[in-house]
């Protein structure tokens, strides 16, 4: 296409090449939102495009395109995407890359951005562990890897920590978008008694519905993004917590604008503000003293330090699975 | 029936002509039929009977031309508006469907009892009752089609035409696959109807159409070349009138085979496709040179004979020695390499791939023979020219050997398979009502080289119901009755009666 | 019927198919505010535009036509095959173990045994359904689409388990994916700056072998015998059941083809998603192909550009990338019933002598007045 | 105890979906017509059939009726979707496996979207919900089984014996067999076989659209992109599954979530096993079940697939 790198300095153009869609409330929008966000903190300096729906094959097609229409930063949001960033870093080594989960470096103008949702599921795991009555709680998985996968392990440490008599069912749908199928998985475990569920992806949203279906019984759910407290079903939710994406990017603006094009890791977790918890301001009165100082304690340890020995034993956490 | 309908007291058409791509089926016919009339429709396969009996029904619309109903002009846009004026038809190949019962198929059409929230089938029930017991023919409402023989789906399709209210039956070679009494029943049937009806009646077999019609029409390549009145005519007269030759049918008089067994069959045991033995401890022996007819009604087990002979049908017990070798439970392919060749009864589905070119099905069951192919790769040229020498040969009637199969007229079809089975130099052949709907021409072309093959000593078991058929060309005689030979006898003492009797199972037949 | 005519009235019906076409998308564009005209000019146009385009749209072609071709060999045996999906899983799974195995075995020696690794597994998973299909009476709709399922559970189980990445494990969150492949097994990228590689000559090699086998070898004859009508195959002589099974299984092994090349060609590892809808649009293709290679080459480019081309619309034109299916539809449900159209000669025979009657009417009208 | 009644009880509601777009599809197939779009006008039914509660209530409470207009609402777009894609396989006679595949694009793409524009955004509705029958929701066990689900759980098990009443008593039904297995015999009787094919096809498609509509107002109670997720495929299959007979297409159907709902179940019991093979589990049981089944002499409909032209000789 016509456009050079003739234009102003001072603005980087961000592509981002995601799988889902913007709106799917789950990983897809995290990054869209971050991106929006950094955007209105940093106003004028960031121009961005997105490509939705990208199978593998689609998102190399897409870098070409962004790449030659002169992009800055082209960011693949998923780890699956690492080999494609990778090689097309060598063929553009005047562009800064940027992909994730992962903490791996892959060359010197690739950032790779972690976030280490153990320490997400951790506080909500404590909730859960506290709050459950039957001692037994849902935990609704897309697929056992990525991103999930760290939460619930982080999740069943936390329950593990207050707990150690409640049960945590874990079960899986098999992919990350059917809902349905996820609203299936948490009526399932409600009717076996569970009274506390979480889940994590844009799957998730099916379980908060089921758990909603029970609007007069001690059922709650511990959510993994703010969004949930904000729709109708946020009545059933006792925190939620989200990614902060938008500091990812302005550290990676920030990089860029000094000349720096990665061979970085951004990692996100509490200590570096790449999360956000909140107890839901409805379901107050559910959190106990007890809860709160737990999580609170958590929550201080997590900011202290950026990596944690209470959840850093995630990998070795064994359900069924 | 309740409807307002005109009865018609003549049919006229004018000028009707019918395109399809690349043919005039129908060039500028015109005909009249007046009521109680019996018009027979004779001439070669592919003269446009049928297509001109469809335009009639509303089933096609003609290219140009118009229909006059009682002198007033009238326009068929579908078969309802035929049945209307109480004119039915029964199809050449049967409209009905197999997986529904009788009582079924006639409700299809019976929209009298169309109650939308439920098909009054007592209503339907009644109605067949009525018209079996007036005509006498009984059929059975609750058997499913797919149950029933040839003969009895035909006279289901003629209950169901007068259960609808027919009073003007169009009749499309109804009694091509009839045995001979099935047919001689027809017959008189139809006589006795037209008293009351107006019948147009289309057939290859003269015989017929002497005795039923009073009228006779002859269509060549879509035209009508010839119309009167059928008493002034013989039926020779009406051959040569149609095919523009004389037919003449031969007659195998040759001296009786001395050259040994060739097919031994002994006890067989078959079950049919409904499970109950079809076959039950048949045995029969065919000499080389020799042409054995197996008369019999249909669904007596010459099908599954016909099969289990080639591979085709499981065999439960017995034998089937071929050349001295037991081929029971052979694969078809087995069978075929022993030398055995096979005209099947169905023509248009098992004998052919329609699909095909004319030139694959010729080479169809031998493709890996090391005339065709190198092992892997086929020789296309030496398909090619088989093809067109066997064309040439057995008069194949098609622009070219490149064209599917399933497109050639039936006697076409019949005539692919025959030149396929026969240019294989089989050891012996297994031809199963091979000129069944051919017109007289084709079917006198298929006798000749069936005599020509016994001739050169291959040994051939003649499945056919047509007696004429099998005493012609026959040397012996086989009568199949309920899976079992009933009786072998000479060609000679053959008579129509004689193996009427015997087909019906009356066991002695030397004293009547 | 005048050539004149014939011509006449097959570009009419193009025509009116296009603005047909141009027009139901036209209604879902506007209701959703987009540009509809920039929309179509961008997919037809944009990406033969420039070379990244058009080795983008081979890119594509290249499985497309490999599936495309093995549903043809399976279809024309009489068994339709949606379980391609599935079967080019397998095969990139089986590639991947191969290559994982014996990652030091030079390029020339463990490319084409990945590639046949990858056509076993393919032909492993198609063998199933045809089996199934020839020896049980199942029908082959109904074991694709479940085999599908399984499938996709089993690429998730081996790249979550045994074939995952160790750097996964270590530097990142177990994401199911395998480590990068031996560089032993990249096919080259022939022009520089894309991605079009060398198994684009794999594929019309496949499509050339293909023609041969069916249309030129005793062994096709038979097959496509069985196909066109079972019960007169079995009759002739030939192991219908067999020929079944084989022809799932070539099949299964082009699908497995197809997601080998894909490894080592585009992808260099097994990841999710590899597959890409392939599976489904490979159908299509063998049908637009008029079921013979030499149909389904060019088909699959012009699929390729349909894909590729409707994707740029959510960058240029800005619509959402669901608005891509929608257009892949109605140019699929267009495109089939114009072909229909164009080629029913009993169609184009009235339509001749309505304007005919319709011209004599006319002249005759002109002479009365 | 409690284990298999909450699967059951569980399996139960999970089938309605597949069940009703099954009935559909048999409907299509019956007359004729291999219906691979079914995914799509799914799609259509599930989107349409939740915008009219969420437009009106966006997200709050709204009257229970409105809920039953979206349903209407689906049940319209699945018949018109049927109508269309009538016009290409019918009166086009294209092939209707590849047509199939673009009607399934075009109803998951518009859907999606319709969605984004009018919509953006995964969202829920209160839908509809449970509701016990009095007196038999009270009886022990079956109570819990049978009686205590939402209303189109009802609706879609007493389909079963209208489809079949419908199917085998009617006239209608009668013409849809007939021009499914025989086309000619039915057109040389008077009947119009296109006509019949696009009713047939209407119905599918209303029923498609229903089957759509209850994923997203009765079992999920939201919609979002890819709602469907295969399910009208796997519809497509249980037809061949019930040999195109209402009753065990309702067995498959059943077959398929019950095993869903116990590889769930089990899935929860912790049993150390790779998830992943529990969640084939209702996959490879119906390929099983139908491997081993006793075949039926009937098989389908014969014409199934092969458009009708009255002049094209077969
Ligand atoms: N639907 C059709 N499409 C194309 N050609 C047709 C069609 N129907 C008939 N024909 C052709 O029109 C001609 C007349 O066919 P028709 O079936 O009327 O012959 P027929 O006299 O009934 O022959 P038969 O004695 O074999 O029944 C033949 O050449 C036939 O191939
Ligand atoms: N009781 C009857 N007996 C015979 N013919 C009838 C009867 N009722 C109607 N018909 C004829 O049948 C034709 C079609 O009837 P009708 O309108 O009831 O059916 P339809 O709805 O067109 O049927 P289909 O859906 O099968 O096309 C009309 O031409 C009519 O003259
Ligand atoms: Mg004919
Ligand atoms: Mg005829």
């Amino acid at each position: 296409s016509q456009e050079t790198e003739t234009g102003d300095d001072d603005v980087v153009k961000i592509a981002l090449i995601i799988e889902n869609t913007i709106d799917d409330k789950g990983w897809c929008q995290a990054m869209h939102d971050g991106i929006l966000l950094a955007q209105e903190q940093n106003p004028g300096e960031i121009e961005y495009s997105y490509s939705e729906k990208m199978k593998p094959v689609d998102a190399g097609s897409a870098v070409l395109q962004y790449a030659a229409e002169g992009y800055d930063v082209i960011i693949a949001h998923g780890a699956q995407y690492k080999n494609l960033i990778t090689e097309m870093s060598e063929q553009y080594p005047e562009i800064s890359f940027a992909f994730g989960t992962s903490s791996d470096i892959v060359a010197d103008n690739v950032f790779s951005y972690m976030p280490q949702s153990e320490e997400t599921g951790y506080l909500n795991g404590l909730i859960a562990g506290l709050i459950t009555k039957n001692n037994n709680i849902g935990l609704v998985g897309p697929v056992d890897g990525g991103d999930a996968a760290r939460y619930n392990r982080g999740f069943v440490l936390g329950v593990e920590k207050v707990n150690p008599d409640a049960e945590v069912h874990v079960a899986h749908t098999g992919s990350f978008s059917d809902f349905v199928k996820a609203a299936e998985v948490a009526q399932t475990q409600i009717k076996s008694g569970a009274d506390v569920l979480t889940g994590s992806s844009q799957q998730a949203l099916g379980a908060l519905r089921a758990v909603a279906d029970y609007p007069d019984e001690d059922i709650w759910w511990v959510g993994q993004d703010l969004a949930q407290l904000g729709i109708p079903e946020g009545y059933k939710v006792l925190s939620a917590s989200s990614y902060n994406y938008a500091a990812v990017i302005n550290t990676i603006v920030d990089y860029v604008n000094e000349g720096v094009l990665g061979g970085k890791n951004v990692p996100m977790n509490f200590n570096n503000d790449g999360f956000i918890f909140e107890f839901n301001e409805t379901t107050k009165d559910m959190i106990t003293s007890e809860i709160a100082s737990e999580v609170e304690e958590a929550l201080e340890n997590f900011k202290g330090q950026a990596s944690h020995p209470t959840v850093a034993s995630w990998s070795s956490v064994e359900y069924n699975n | 029936m309740e409807i307002t309908r005109k009865a018609i007291d003549s049919l006229r058409i004018e000028h009707i002509t019918k395109r399809f791509p690349g043919v005039l089926a129908c060039d500028d016919i015109s005909l009249e039929i007046k009521k109680g009339e019996v018009l027979a429709l004779v001439g070669e396969n592919g003269a446009g009977k049928t297509t001109l009996m469809n335009i009639l029904m509303g089933l096609y619309h003609p290219d140009e031309g118009s229909m006059f109903i009682n002198g007033e002009k009238v326009h068929f846009r579908s078969p309802n508006d035929a049945f209307a004026y109480g004119i039915g038809m029964v199809h050449q190949q049967y409209m009905l469907v197999p997986n529904l019962t009788v009582l079924e198929n006639i409700a299809l059409g019976y929209k009298k009892a169309w109650n939308p929230l439920k098909l009054n089938l007592q209503m339907v029930r009644d109605r067949i009752d009525e018209i079996s017991a007036h005509y006498g023919l009984s059929v059975d409402p609750d058997a499913y089609i797919w149950q029933l023989s040839v003969g009895e789906q035909q006279r289901v399709e003629l209950v169901k035409t007068l259960c609808l209210g027919a009073e003007f039956l169009i009749l499309d070679e109804p009694t091509s696959a009839l045995t001979p009494q099935e047919t001689d029943e027809l017959i008189a049937l139809l006589k006795k109807m037209s008293s009351e009806l107006s019948i147009i009646f289309i057939s290859h077999k003269l015989q017929e159409v002497k005795d039923l019609s009073s009228r006779v029409a002859i269509l060549r390549h879509g035209k009508v070349v010839f119309q009167g009145n059928t008493i002034d005519h013989s039926s020779s007269d009406i051959a040569a009138l149609m095919t523009g030759h004389e037919v003449n049918l031969p007659q195998n008089d040759a001296p009786a085979c001395t050259l040994g067994p060739m097919l031994q069959i002994r006890n067989l045991k078959v079950k049919s496709d409904r499970g109950f033995l079809a076959l039950d401890d048949l045995s029969l022996y065919v000499c080389k040179g020799e042409i054995v007819g197996l008369a019999g009604v249909s669904g007596n087990g010459q099908k599954e004979l016909a099969e289990a002979i080639n591979g085709l049908r499981k065999v439960e017990s017995g034998e089937i020695v071929f050349d001295g070798v037991d081929i029971a439970n052979f694969t078809p392919k087995q069978v075929i390499d022993c030398g055995m060749g096979y005209v099947p009864e169905e023509r248009n589905t098992e004998g052919i791939v329609p699909s095909f070119s004319i030139k694959e099905n010729l080479v169809l069951k031998d493709v890996e023979s090391e005339k065709f192919s190198n092992r892997t790769f086929l020789k296309n040229s030496v398909i090619q020219k088989n093809g067109e020498d066997l064309r040439t040969q057995f008069d194949i009637r098609s622009p070219n050997i490149d064209i599917a199969a399933g497109s050639l007229s039936g006697g076409n079809i019949q005539k692919v398979i025959l030149a396929r089975e026969i240019s294989r130099n089989p050891k012996f052949l297994v031809a199963v009502y091979p000129t069944r709907g051919l017109d007289m021409g084709a079917a006198e072309f298929i006798h000749k080289q069936l005599l020509q093959k016994r001739n050169e000593g291959v040994g051939i078991l003649l499945i056919s119901e047509e007696l004429e058929e099998i005493t012609n060309l026959s040397d012996q005689v086989a009568v199949i009755f309920k899976g079992k030979i009933q009786k072998v006898i000479p060609a000679s003492e053959a008579s129509r009666r004689r193996l009427g009797i015997l087909m019906a199972g009356v066991e002695d037949d030397e004293q009547i | 019927m005048t050539n004149r005519f014939k011509t006449g009235y097959k570009i009419g019906v193009i025509i009116l198919a296009i603005i047909t076409a141009m027009a139901l998308g036209a209604v879902i564009l506007l209701a959703i505010g987009a540009d509809v005209f920039k929309t179509y000019i961008v997919i037809l146009t944009r990406p033969l535009m420039n070379k990244i385009g058009v080795t983008e749209v081979l890119l594509r072609m290249v499985p497309l036509s490999i599936i495309a071709i093995g549903i043809t060999v399976a279809y024309r045996s009489g068994i339709i095959n949606i379980g391609a999906e599935g079967q080019m899983a397998i095969g990139v799974l089986s590639t991947t173990a191969i290559a994982l195995l014996f990652p030091n075995l030079p390029g020339y020696v463990l490319i084409p045994f990945a590639i046949l690794a990858g056509a076993i597994g393919g032909a492993a998973w198609g063998f199933i359904p045809g089996f199934l299909k020839a020896k049980l009476q199942v029908s082959e709709l109904l074991s694709t689409v479940m085999l599908n399922y399984i499938a996709a559970q089993l690429y998730t189980f081996l790249l979550r388990g045994p074939m995952l990445d160790p750097a996964e494990m270590t530097m990142g969150s177990g994401t199911p994916q395998s480590m990068r492949l031996s560089k032993n097994l990249d096919l080259t990228r022939f022009i520089k700056g894309t991605r079009i590689h060398t198994g684009l000559f794999i594929a019309l090699a496949l499509a050339v072998i293909i023609y041969f086998l069916l249309w030129k070898t005793s062994f096709g004859f038979k097959l496509r015998a069985a196909g066109a009508s079972s019960k007169a195959a079995r009759y002739g002589g030939i192991n219908v059941p067999k020929y079944l099974i084989i022809a799932m299984m070539i099949s299964g092994a082009f699908a497995g083809m197809a997601g080998s090349i894909e490894i080592a060609g585009v992808h260099r590892r097994a990841i999710e998603g590899v597959t890409s809808g392939y599976g489904f649009s490979g159908i299509v293709v063998a049908l637009f192909g008029g079921l013979h290679p030499a149909g389904i080459v060019p088909a699959a480019f012009f699929f390729g550009l349909l894909i590729y081309g409707a994707d740029m619309t959510q960058r240029i034109v800005g619509v959402p990338a669901n608005m891509v299916q929608v257009l892949q539809g109605i140019i699929i449900l267009v495109i089939v019933s114009t072909k229909m159209i164009i080629n029913n000669p009993y169609l184009m025979q009235k339509v001749e002598s309505r304007i005919n009657s319709f011209r004599k009417k006319g002249s005759a009208q002109e002479e009365t007045v | 105890m409690t284990f298999v009644i909450n699967i059951l009880s569980l399996g139960i509601p999970f089938s309605v979906a597949l069940l009703i777009a099954s009935l559909g599809e048999m409907f299509n197939q019956r007359a004729g017509i291999f219906n691979l779009g079914c995914e799509g006008m799914m799609a259509m039914g599930a989107f349409l059939g939740m915008l009219v509660p969420y437009l009106v209530g966006q997200g709050s409470y709204v009257p229970g009726y409105y809920n039953y207009l979206g349903l209407l609402l689906a049940l319209a777009v699945g018949a018109l979707l049927g109508l269309v894609f009538g016009v290409v396989v019918v009166t086009f006679r294209a092939p209707q496996g590849i047509a199939g595949i673009g009607m399934q694009m075009f109803g998951v793409g518009t859907a999606g979207t319709l969605f984004r524009h009018f919509i953006g955004g995964t969202q829920s509705v209160p839908g509809i919900n449970v509701a016990p029958i009095p007196l038999l929701s009270d009886i022990p066990v079956l109570g819990v089984l049978f009686f205590n689900h939402n209303p189109l759980v009802y609706v879609a098990f007493l389909m079963v014996p209208s489809a079949w009443y419908l199917l085998f008593k009617t006239p209608w039904g009668l013409k849809v067999r007939a021009v499914g297995t025989h086309p000619r015999a039915a057109d040389s009787i008077g009947i119009d076989v296109n006509k019949v094919r696009f009713q047939a096809l209407m119905v599918g498609g209303a029923l498609a659209g229903l089957a759509g509509a209850y994923l997203s107002l009765c079992q999920a109670k939201m919609f979002s992109d890819g709602i469907i997720a295969g399910r009208g495929f796997i519809a497509v299959a249980l037809v061949y599954f019930g040999h195109w007979h209402p009753v065990k297409i309702m067995g498959g159907a059943l077959l398929f979530t019950l095993a869903q709902a116990l590889q769930l179940a089990i899935q929860g019991l912790g049993i150390d096993f790779p998830y992943e093979f529990l969640v084939m589990l209702p996959y490879v049981m119906v390929i099983i079940v139908l491997a081993f089944s006793r075949k039926s002499q009937i098989t389908g409909p014969a014409a199934l697939g092969k458009p009708f032209n009255r002049e094209i000789r077969a």
